[in-house]
């Protein structure tokens, strides 16, 4: 059953535009969707290097303005250099913003080997300040508060096979789940690898980590690069999805979203993400018909405040224990909250 | 004056303490002597309200003080110097010794301890106004002193006095520690320099692992082979 | 040259009440080892109280301010003895999101309560500015950096000077030691805790009438505040007062020459500038081991 | 000196002139030791005498004030601990020695880091090389489960093993990384005779392989039964190094254990 799962989950979501009417909630399945990939890229810092990030929105915002700008194009002057940029594919985009947002993670994970704890938190918050405020006031580049309108939708196919422009909401969402479920194949690989293992132990038990021979840095960077590369591709799906972004993308509040949808789905699990993700991007829209914002992020940050006094785990590993407890002991040798792919049969 | 009975203590899955029991009569020096990871430091922990005992119980002039914050036990007189000093570093030796006096708030008492500590340690006095952490583990060792007896207790307990200091240095703080019995209080120690605490005390607890080995006044227990076997392993008695 | 004069008032002004912020949180960091997010809220409670007091109920200008401070405190009472007490000892991540769970409740509250309209807050100090050679500065302001200043002087004198201070400070150094002294260090805690969010809300109460009262304003106060402490060094209390002035310099001079879009920008690039080259702070001791 | 009569003895690890000092504080001053390949040497002192600095030090856990340690003719000046490891000079803690709430094959599964050469493309794409190589790795973890005697537990989180099996999962991830020196940090502290009694057993076994062992331990009589030579430290300084049997009625020794006022003895 538990192998079957997220086949059984892929084949539903497959299905939802098949038979969804309502095409303002298929939106808000997609902008979750988007929501998801960024929360599992947080997830994979968060969760298997123990590095919280508050700065996640900033590669988020930096995949969506490099994608955006690139596919749109430019003309800057820095230091009296005109500098112009013809408008390429939206695809190449996305690629440019995924690449940008990769290396901003590689300065910031090199950051990271230098400060740690209440420090790295910091400087990624003040990370995310600074390319918001870049973002506020280069207006040249960014037309500042106006935002950047006209962004073109994405467009699949090479030459030879003709293009496909994604203009609707369903084709999106395909291009949304596919691209969780990469991500998602991506981060199990990777968790089941000597390079996983290696980050969940610096988590566990930096010093005997580093004692069984694995180095701080290359793990912590890895980590990193890899992390603000997948919110990369999030933004720059993002930016062609909605095809206007402002500085408003790099509000701490979004990272803060990311950040509840990682923890209350569960830190350092595969599904955790998907699970918090889901609850958090679809919550707004039930919610909204009954209260205002405000309460809505009242209720969030209560949330947040329960799930750390009664879940601190997440709901996914909660939900595996009762499993567990629940199936006797045919699957019970494989303890709760078990963060690897244990021994025996588990194939890569 | 203080006694244990039974006192089982656990860190976690770890029994530290099997259900010890000694007492300290009043006046009395009594040393409480054992290789490393016994349980000394545990005991004089529990004592303080420091570690909760699991069960058994300790009482003080005949009041149960199991259970008691460690506020109010140092309150009644109990004062714990503790293992490696811990002086704040951060602060100066005159702020040091206040601490030592927190719960007081007789002034001019204070000040007449104070005195007396200075006159006791003149080298504190000398550097009232200098940070803690810039003395020398001798002078940090007077400082911790000097700081539990600023509390007027009527039982101080020492965790290894002795630790990490020069040999002559040991000799000075062992003198200030038969000094302070000699004046009237009680004193209660832990201490891993086995023989020198042996010598000078009136009566010794041996801990093992947990659990009391022997007990007998000081110089019974010098002669006894089973306190250098406890140190240096067995095979050795007949050495 | 005169713009400079004038530009260093203005930053010596701010930089009182960012000091004011800034030993707020390294106080609550350096004692209790907590990432303090609420800060800034407590700076826009005492900036709201004081609007409600003075504007609202029209009490006497600073008889409102000591009011704020001690609803500040209150606050802090409550937030300290309902999250952190019950999850002391607990890692500092976890710490770090209740404190981000409360941030969010708390600025949506005051949303909720006051509206999202910025309230501007009158002063009765005289209008006229007060004029020395190329120098001018609006009466507000000097009150602001007066009472900052004071503020500043009798945290500095509890701290160094009081029991309690001595207290606080072998808390800091020491839990257990201190508890062995008869210190009730939960007490210690809690009292630390209401004091920082005390000196967040002055800052918000003084800062309330000189610029306007939104609800949003704690981000950036918070933001900063990390910043100060962080030029200071983590816990740094007297780091924390030259990390004040030190921010509001640079946001001065960065805006005054560079431009006033980055204004804002400039506590940031400090952060991610002094952590690349003094991760412990400018004012750092250097740490002992062992 | 008292190394098998497999020929003369060849150092694998020495200590020169090695000084740690912690502001005014001297933890150790001029160290010298040196252990020889297959030999299994103990370092023993009263508390505060300096031991686990000395562990510090030879890791790269810290930096020595003054001296070096050299591993296999190379010095280790400078390197970061885990590069001493990638050397083959492993180690063990005091009390976190394992993952806890990672299960023992995971755990061993992460002491055999040093053994891969999985690339990123080929982990993410599933290659069949990194396959493969995940495949023996995973035998390999078995092989050494069985070689430490915790092989049935191998499903149950490191964390809520019995102590004495977790000092056990402890060495097995020191094993793991195939060191051909092992530092132990304490091992037997805490255990149970029987659980001791396992523990002795595995190091005998280790020995047999080859393994040269330094160990820092409290339990004199495993100590005294156990150790080919045995290093005194008092005050940071070395007061004694030969057989257990010299140790014993090294008055130097007893000295420093039991103190000094003694008329007798």
């Amino acid at each position: 059953m538990k192998r079957l799962l997220p086949y059984i989950a892929v084949a539903f979501f497959a299905s939802v535009p098949l038979w969804l009417q309502d095409q303002y909630f298929l939106h808000t399945l997609v902008v979750t969707g988007i929501f998801v990939i960024a929360a599992m890229s947080l997830n994979l810092l968060l969760g298997y290097t123990g590095q919280l990030s508050l700065g996640h929105v900033a590669f988020f915002g930096i995949g969506a303005y490099v994608s955006a700008l690139t596919s749109l194009g430019f003309s800057v002057e820095i230091f009296g250099l005109q500098i112009t940029h013809e408008p390429w594919p939206a695809v190449i985009g996305v690629l440019f913003g995924t690449i940008v947002a990769g290396l901003c993670g590689y300065v910031i994970g090199k950051l990271a080997f230098r400060v740690r704890g209440a420090y790295f938190v910091i400087v990624t918050i003040s990370f995310a300040e600074v390319v918001r405020l870049v973002s506020l006031n280069w207006v040249e580049l960014t037309n500042g508060p106006l935002a950047l309108p006209g962004i073109p939708p994405l467009t699949l196919g090479f030459e030879w096979t003709g293009y496909a422009t994604l203009w609707g909401k369903a084709q999106n969402y395909y291009v949304v789940l596919a691209t969780i479920v990469l991500a998602y194949i991506l981060i199990k690989r990777l968790v089941n690898s000597p390079y996983g293992r290696a980050m969940i132990a610096l988590r566990e038990n930096e010093t005997l980590a580093v004692s069984v021979g694995i180095s701080v840095t290359k793990y912590l960077v890895l980590a990193a690069v890899l992390s603000g590369a997948m919110a990369g591709v999030a933004g720059g799906l993002y930016a062609h999805y909605i095809q206007i972004i402002d500085p408003m993308i790099f509000m701490f509040l979004n990272t803060v979203t990311m950040v509840i949808m990682v923890i209350t789905g569960g830190k350092g699990t595969l599904a955790g993400p998907l699970v918090g993700g889901l609850i958090f991007g679809i919550a707004p829209v039930v919610l909204r018909s009954y209260v205002g914002p405000e309460v809505q992020w009242i209720l969030y940050g209560l949330l947040m405040i329960l799930i750390v006094f009664v879940l601190p785990q997440g709901i996914v590993p909660a939900i595996e224990r009762w499993f567990t407890r629940k199936g006797g002991s045919a699957s019970a040798s494989k303890p709760a909250g078990l963060v690897l792919e244990s021994s025996k049969g588990a194939r890569s | 004056m203080l006694e244990i009975s039974n006192l089982v203590c656990r860190y976690g899955k770890v029994t530290a303490l099997k259900g010890i029991s000694l007492k300290v009569p009043a006046k009395q020096l009594v040393v409480l002597v054992g290789a490393n990871g016994a349980g000394k430091s545990t005991t004089l922990r529990a004592i303080s309200g420091l570690v909760p005992a699991a069960s058994g119980k300790i009482t003080f002039d005949g009041e149960d003080i199991t259970g008691m914050s460690a506020g109010r036990i140092l309150s009644l007189g109990i004062a714990h110097c503790p293992e490696g000093r811990r002086v704040f570093s951060q602060m100066t030796v005159l702020e040091n010794l206040e601490m030592g006096c927190y719960l007081r708030s007789d002034s001019k008492g204070i000040a007449s301890d104070l005195d007396h500590i200075f006159s006791l340690f003149p080298r504190l006095a000398e550097r009232r106004r200098q940070v803690a952490g810039t003395l020398s583990g001798g002078e940090q060792q007077m400082l911790a002193i000097g700081r539990a007896m600023m509390s007027r207790p009527k039982l101080i307990m020492f965790d290894e006095p002795s630790l990490g200091l020069a040999p002559n240095i040991v000799a000075q703080t062992f003198d200030i520690i038969q000094g302070i019995r000699e004046s009237g209080t009680t004193v209660l120690m832990v201490e891993q320099n086995a023989y020198a605490a042996l010598d000078m005390c009136n009566y010794a607890y041996l801990l093992e692992a947990g659990t009391m080995a022997l007990e007998g006044p000081g110089e019974k227990l010098i002669n006894d082979p089973h306190v250098r076997e406890a140190y240096l392993g067995a095979g050795l008695a007949h050495a | 040259m005169d713009q400079l004069f004038q530009h260093l008032v203005n930053a010596l002004i701010m930089g009182g009440t960012y000091a004011l912020l800034g030993i707020g949180l390294t106080l609550i960091f350096g004692i209790m080892r907590i990432v303090n997010f609420t800060h800034g809220e407590l700076y826009a409670l005492g900036a709201y109280m004081m609007y409600f007091f003075a504007t609202v109920l029209g009490l006497n200008f600073f008889v409102a301010i000591a009011f704020a401070i001690v609803a500040g405190m209150a606050m802090g009472s409550v937030i300290e003895f309902t999250l952190l007490r019950p999850k002391r000892g607990a890692d500092i991540d976890t710490t770090m999101l209740l404190m981000i769970g409360a941030w969010i409740v708390m600025q949506n509250a005051e949303h909720l309560i006051w509206g999202g309209i910025a309230k501007s807050i009158p002063s009765p100090l005289p209008e006229a500015p007060l004029v020395i050679g190329p120098v001018s500065i609006s009466w507000l302001r000097v009150m602001v950096l007066v009472v900052s200043v004071v503020l500043i002087a009798a945290t500095y004198f509890l701290i160094n000077r009081t029991k309690l201070g001595k207290a606080m400070r072998a808390t800091f150094q020491d839990g257990g030691t201190a508890a062995l002294m008869g210190v009730n260090v939960n007490a210690i805690y809690t009292t630390t805790f209401a004091l920082g969010s005390g000196l967040g809300a002055a800052a918000g109460a003084l800062l309330g009438p000189v610029f306007v009262v939104t609800p949003t304003m704690g981000d950036l106060a918070s933001l900063k505040a990390f910043a100060i402490v962080i030029l200071g060094g983590l816990g740094n209390i007297t780091g924390a007062a030259i990390g004040g002035f030190m921010l509001a310099v640079a946001e001065e001079i960065g805006a005054g020459y560079i431009s006033s879009g980055y204004r804002d920008a400039m506590g940031f690039l400090i952060i991610i500038i002094v952590l690349l080259f003094k991760p412990t702070g400018l004012f750092a001791r250097s740490e002992r081991i062992g | 000196m008292t190394v098998a009569a497999t020929g003369a003895p060849r150092p694998i690890l020495a200590i020169e002139h090695v000084a740690v000092h912690f502001g005014g504080l001297i933890a150790i001053s001029d160290m010298n030791f040196v252990v020889n390949e297959g030999e299994l040497v103990s370092l023993i002192g009263p508390n505060g005498a300096g031991k686990t600095t000395a562990f510090n030090v030879i890791t790269g856990f810290l930096k020595p004030t003054k001296g070096q340690v050299t591993f296999k003719g190379q010095s280790l000046n400078g390197l970061k601990p885990h590069e001493v490891t990638s050397l083959g000079l492993v180690r063990t803690f005091q009390r976190t020695s394992v993952f806890e709430k990672i299960s023992v094959f995971d755990n061993v599964l992460i002491g055999l880091h040093r053994r891969t050469s999985a690339s990123l493309f080929g982990t993410i794409f599933g290659l069949p090389r990194e396959r493969r190589q995940e495949k023996a790795l995973r035998e390999e973890a078995w092989e050494i489960l069985r070689l430490v005697g915790i092989e049935h537990q191998a499903d149950e989180l490191g964390g809520s093993l019995p102590y004495g099996d977790q000092r056990l999962l402890g060495v097995a991830l020191a094993l793991a990384a195939n060191p051909s020196a092992l530092l132990l940090d304490e091992p037997v502290s805490g255990m149970n005779a029987s659980e001791t009694g396992r523990f002795v057993a595995l190091l005998n076994k280790l020995r047999a392989n080859g393994k040269t062992i330094l160990l820092v331990e409290h339990d004199m009589p495993m100590v005294m039964g156990i150790s080919d030579r045995i290093v005194v430290l008092n005050y940071g300084r070395i007061i004694a190094n030969g057989t257990p049997k010299e140790i014993q009625n090294d008055p130097d020794v007893i000295q420093a254990y039991l103190g000094q006022g003694v008329k007798h003895a």
